[in-house]
């Protein structure tokens, strides 16, 4: 087994792991007197087809025994190229594709797109389209943490139940979606300087009743999930993350809130209208798996205090900038780094224009590949079976990690 | 949050030998950037990450971008002696200017809450003086991403603990986003070919062609 | 107590269980063949052309000026344009195949037609073993007349139809106007979008 | 037996059946796909599976999360050419009789992606596919409905004869060459067993 020991900068310690190391990479297992691994070790790929590493994600695992000694995480099995396709597109071209990165959340991806190409050619959403985005933002929020609690339960071995429970709440505001913009996922609604249709009649009195209806839904989720015995022995302690390391693996997101660092782009950018609403920002203390999902608890509620009050405020008006122009978009040469909070954390899009119809250069800053930089060391001295509850509570897409 | 140019001159200030120059953005976001010797890349970067004052302790986005050989035309007036006469003449100059690869990190801090300052280094050439200093052991954050950006851009960096790979298989021979990568021909028919596919199409379907 | 959470959490499955009988938000089961969740306004799912007047053929609105098939992102739009015997461009489409095995119903091609001639349909059972002839839709499946449009978008479609008469009466004004002002020319040119 | 007979009988309580009837009823309303998301169409396909949908009204009552348990691979989004050939794999793992579902234009022809060098043209180049779906992503009725056209698919196929069902033909292929990673592409680029470029040529 020394082929795993093979990396120049993998040295073999005594005893077993700590999982806090400062950037270094270290074999961590059992060694006897003589510096030789006790034992044998196992590696194990789990994935790409798994069932617990939500879509193709691979988990190259090294075993001494039951516990990890090594992880790497291995992406790319859904590379789509996405990058190199927006080169080639046009600006307006380019944001159903944004749809597809994250495809729980594609109204976030939208926002953040538009807002980067608004900052690339000085243009401004109005009122009305401002509030329509904090609206549609913070529903997707709710989408993507009740499936990501379901999918998290499912992984800890709760079949089905809460992941039942999560899309039906789901399927509601993809009525809602689709009765805005035509398509229940891939809602392509955004665009820069706006949005696409006004909401029609009768879709904000909906909107009222699913918002109104939420608090007791989460009561019931809370009553299934947050008590239970099982899920507390599963998540509590497990996973920890400490707050230093995460600043610096640019860990974002409720994960990073989980660990007790304040940090949301909704607050420190302002960007939109977010200053005009009053909500809290979570924080855990433990940064364990246990605190990350009740961040995500605890931020749907607060996003229902936003959505309240922007569905009360929302103004009558215009929805587009006049001078957006959709087609033959060419902004001035130059570049634009545009960020907003998504649901799984910073979501940040950077763009290069060269005068063209095109951009010269499109980036995706995603959020789940970054906060995989440090699942190996989460991971460290768990459980083979804790290292799929930590993979589910990072809250990963792969439409978006390997793009 | 200090100017760029305070910035800039405190770093040639406290780093000897470092040579930072601003880069100017003419787009309405204006973000400016820096750009960065790559010699002291990573003793400039350790430094705005731990500078009081700065504390850039949150590297958000790491990428590439390829800027290919281009030629310039300049029109260039020039004195000439004609037939004795001494006349100015419009003349064409080509330059010829040397492409390079560049990685841009956009930096904020999560400490004071300020940001973005974005930071530039640029490879000497495209084929054989790719060599970067990497700044995973400045920000942990940028470990995935510098892979990423070798993968697809063919960037070395020095100082890397793991670089390998990420996104496409390991024996792949290619850095497919620079904007020089013509890909494999693995074109089938296509009902709605029109623009490159129709030239693909051409190539494979010579009837193709006549119907257009 | 050891054991409480769980107990919690079985008795509101069981107060789930109990309530999908009787409240209509647990969202029970679409029985889908013979029941369906009744279609949205907005609902779009691939492009089809719109023609007026049930004349399939000269009624399309579509004038083949090739705007969706350059914006289409991925390309899936088709449009060859009628030509006389002189070689002289109809404003007609003589071929118009959208290939939805690539379509991705992002209706981007709706939003830049001047015409109003491509709109998106609701249609959606299109599930087929054979990829190559079924998944093309040409221009003869891709037609379909106004009233369908106005089943499907009702009020959309009322606008549309709204605007498009408008901008005949306007269009024959102008005519009439550069008519009375020539005074030779008898017969005003009919305008592309009608 | 003809058809009145059959409709006489069953009037006075006689079922009649024939073995291939019986046989293909057991099977279409057995189907249980395999677990195997790849893209955005998992997650409809996950809502299909769930309360509001429900496929499991049509028999497909457990996604199975090992191939060797299951008899439909729902091709659920974007095959990437770095994932081609685990997905081959997990073809040639499935028991016979399977099936191939297509799900969403990528898994169809490589969709929206279509111009990526890392996307897959179509994931029937590699395995034999029985049912398309078109969309991007297909709404959950739209996998239930191409749910029932694979169901009269497996209806009407044959237990003897030249056009029997392949799982039934000894020649037929059941397992296919996974492809390898090369410098490029994959090697193969295609399966001339399965798939060959059309020859179809427009003509104007």
């Amino acid at each position: 087994m020394s082929a795993v020991l093979d990396h120049p900068a993998n040295q073999p310690s005594g005893g077993i792991i700590s999982p806090e190391r400062d950037g270094k990479y270290t074999v961590l297992a059992k060694t006897n007197s003589n510096g030789e691994v006790d034992g044998d070790l196992l590696e194990v790929s789990m994935g790409p087809h798994h069932p617990s590493t939500h879509g193709v994600f691979r988990m190259d695992v090294v075993l001494d025994g039951e516990r990890i000694v090594k992880l790497k995480p291995v992406c790319g099995y859904l590379h789509r190229n996405h990058e190199k396709i927006a080169e080639n597109v046009t600006y307006l071209g380019s944001i159903p594709y944004t749809d597809r990165l994250d495809y729980m959340c594609s109204m976030t991806n939208n926002w953040a797109y538009a807002l980067s190409v608004e900052m690339l050619a000085g243009l401004c959403a109005p009122e009305r389209a401002q509030y329509i985005r904090v609206i549609t933002a913070e529903f997707t929020r709710l989408i993507n943490h009740v499936c990501l609690v379901g999918f998290l339960a499912q992984d800890m071995g709760a079949l089905g139940t809460p992941l039942m429970y999560a899309f039906r709440e789901r399927e509601k505001i993809l009525d809602l979606f689709e009765a805005l913009s035509g398509s229940r996922m891939m809602c392509n609604y955004m665009r820069f300087g706006g949005c696409r249709v006004d909401l029609s009649s009768g879709w904000i009195e909906e909107a009222n009743h699913i918002v109104d209806r939420f608090p007791a839904f989460l009561d019931e989720y809370e009553n299934l999930l947050t008590g239970n015995e099982i899920l507390i022995a599963r998540t509590q302690g497990v996973g920890v993350l400490k707050p230093d390391l995460a600043i610096s693996a640019s860990v974002t997101g409720p994960m990073l809130r989980a660990c007790g660092v304040n940090y949301d782009i909704r607050k420190v950018d302002n960007y939109g209208i977010y200053d005009r609403f009053e909500f809290k920002i979570p924080l855990g203390s433990h940064g364990d798996v246990y605190d990350r999902y009740m961040v995500r608890l605890l931020e749907m509620r607060e996003s229902l205090k936003i959505l309240k009050c922007a569905l009360r405020d929302i103004p009558e008006g215009p929805i587009m900038d006049p001078n957006a122009k959709i087609r033959n978009f060419k902004p001035k040469p130059g570049e634009a780094y545009g960020r907003i909070e998504g649901p799984k954390g910073e979501l940040g899009f950077y763009l290069i224009s060269d005068g063209g119809p095109n951009p010269y250069r499109y980036r995706v800053r995603p959020p789940s590949l970054i906060n995989l930089t440090i699942l190996e060391d989460m991971c460290l001295g768990q459980t083979v079976a804790d290292s799929v509850a930590i993979l589910g509570s990072v809250d990963i897409v792969l439409g978006e990690v390997d793009r | 949050m200090e100017t760029l140019e305070e910035i800039k001159g405190r770093i040639e200030n406290e780093i000897s030998g470092a040579i930072v120059e601003i880069l100017p953005n003419d787009s309405p976001s204006n973000q400016r950037s820096l750009l960065i010797g790559a010699e002291h890349g990573f003793r400039v970067a350790a430094w705005l990450r731990d500078e009081p004052a700065l504390r850039l302790d949150y590297l958000s986005n790491v990428t590439g971008v390829d800027w290919p050989e281009k030629v310039v035309k300049d029109k260039v007036k020039v004195k000439r002696v004609v037939e004795g006469e001494e006349k100015e003449i419009d003349q064409v100059m080509e330059r010829r200017l040397g492409g390079f690869l560049e990685v841009v990190y956009h930096l904020y801090s999560m400490e004071h809450k300020h940001g973005p300052v974005v930071i530039r280094m640029r490879t000497g050439d495209r084929a054989e003086q790719t060599h970067l200093p990497s700044l995973t052991p400045v920000w942990r954050g940028a470990e995935l991403q510098e892979r990423e950006v070798f993968d697809l851009f063919g960037i070395v960096f020095d100082g890397h603990p793991d670089l390998r790979r990420i996104l496409m298989w390991d024996s792949f021979q290619h850095h497919p986003m620079r904007r020089d990568y013509v890909e494999v021909d693995d074109y089938e028919y296509e009902p709605t070919p029109h623009d490159a596919v129709l030239a693909k199409a051409r190539q494979h379907y010579p009837k193709e062609a006549k119907s257009e | 107590m050891l054991g409480e959470g769980i107990i919690k959490g079985m008795a509101e499955t069981a107060k789930n269980f109990f309530g999908s009988y009787t409240s209509a938000h647990r969202l029970t089961t679409v029985q889908y063949p013979e029941e369906r969740i009744p279609p949205k306004q907005n609902a779009r799912n691939f492009p089809f052309l719109v023609f007026d007047n049930d004349e399939p053929e000269s009624g399309l609105r579509c004038v083949a000026c090739k705007i969706c098939e350059k914006e289409c992102p991925p390309q899936c739009i088709y449009i060859v344009m009628e030509r006389d015997e002189k070689g002289k461009p109809k404003k007609h489409p003589k071929v118009f195949d959208i290939d939805i095995s690539v379509c991705m119903s992002c209706q981007i091609c709706v939003e830049v037609c001047p015409f109003e001639a491509i709109k998106m349909d609701t249609e959606f059972e299109l599930s087929d073993a054979d990829r190559y002839e079924r998944l093309l839709l040409t221009k003869d499946r891709l037609s379909k007349p106004n009233t369908y449009y106005h089943k499907i978008h009702s009020v959309e479609a009322s606008e549309v139809d709204f605007r498009l008469a408008e901008e005949k009466a306007k269009a024959e004004e102008k005519a009439r106007a550069k008519a009375a002002a020539s005074s030779k020319s008898t017969v005003p040119a009919q305008p592309a979008a009608a | 037996m003809d058809q009145g007979l059959r409709s006489e009988l069953s009037k006075q309580g006689i079922f009649t059946s024939t073995l291939e009837e019986l046989y293909n009823w057991g099977r279409r309303n057995s189907v249980w796909p395999l677990q195997f998301g790849l893209a955005c169409c998992a997650i409809e396909m996950i809502a299909t599976s769930m309360a509001r949908f429900d496929l499991a009204r049509f028999g497909a009552e457990v996604f199975r999360p090992s191939p060797r348990q299951a008899d439909l691979m729902i091709v659920a989004g974007t095959v990437t050419k770095k994932m081609a050939p685990q997905v081959v794999r997990l073809y040639n793992q499935m028991p016979e009789p399977k099936y191939v579902i297509a799900m969403g234009a990528c898994a169809i022809s490589g969709g929206p992606f279509k111009q990526g060098y890392n996307v897959l043209k179509g994931i029937d180049r590699y395995i034999p596919v029985d049912v398309h779906i078109p969309g991007c992503p297909p709404r959950p009725e739209a996998l239930l409905h191409a749910f029932m056209t694979l169901q009269r698919r497996i209806d009407s196929q044959k237990l003897t004869g030249a056009n029997r069902a392949r799982h039934l033909d000894p020649e037929a292929p059941s397992e296919f060459p996974v492809p390898e990673f090369g410098a490029d592409d994959l090697e193969p680029a295609y399966n001339p067993q399965v798939w060959q470029p059309p020859t179809f040529v427009r003509d104007e």
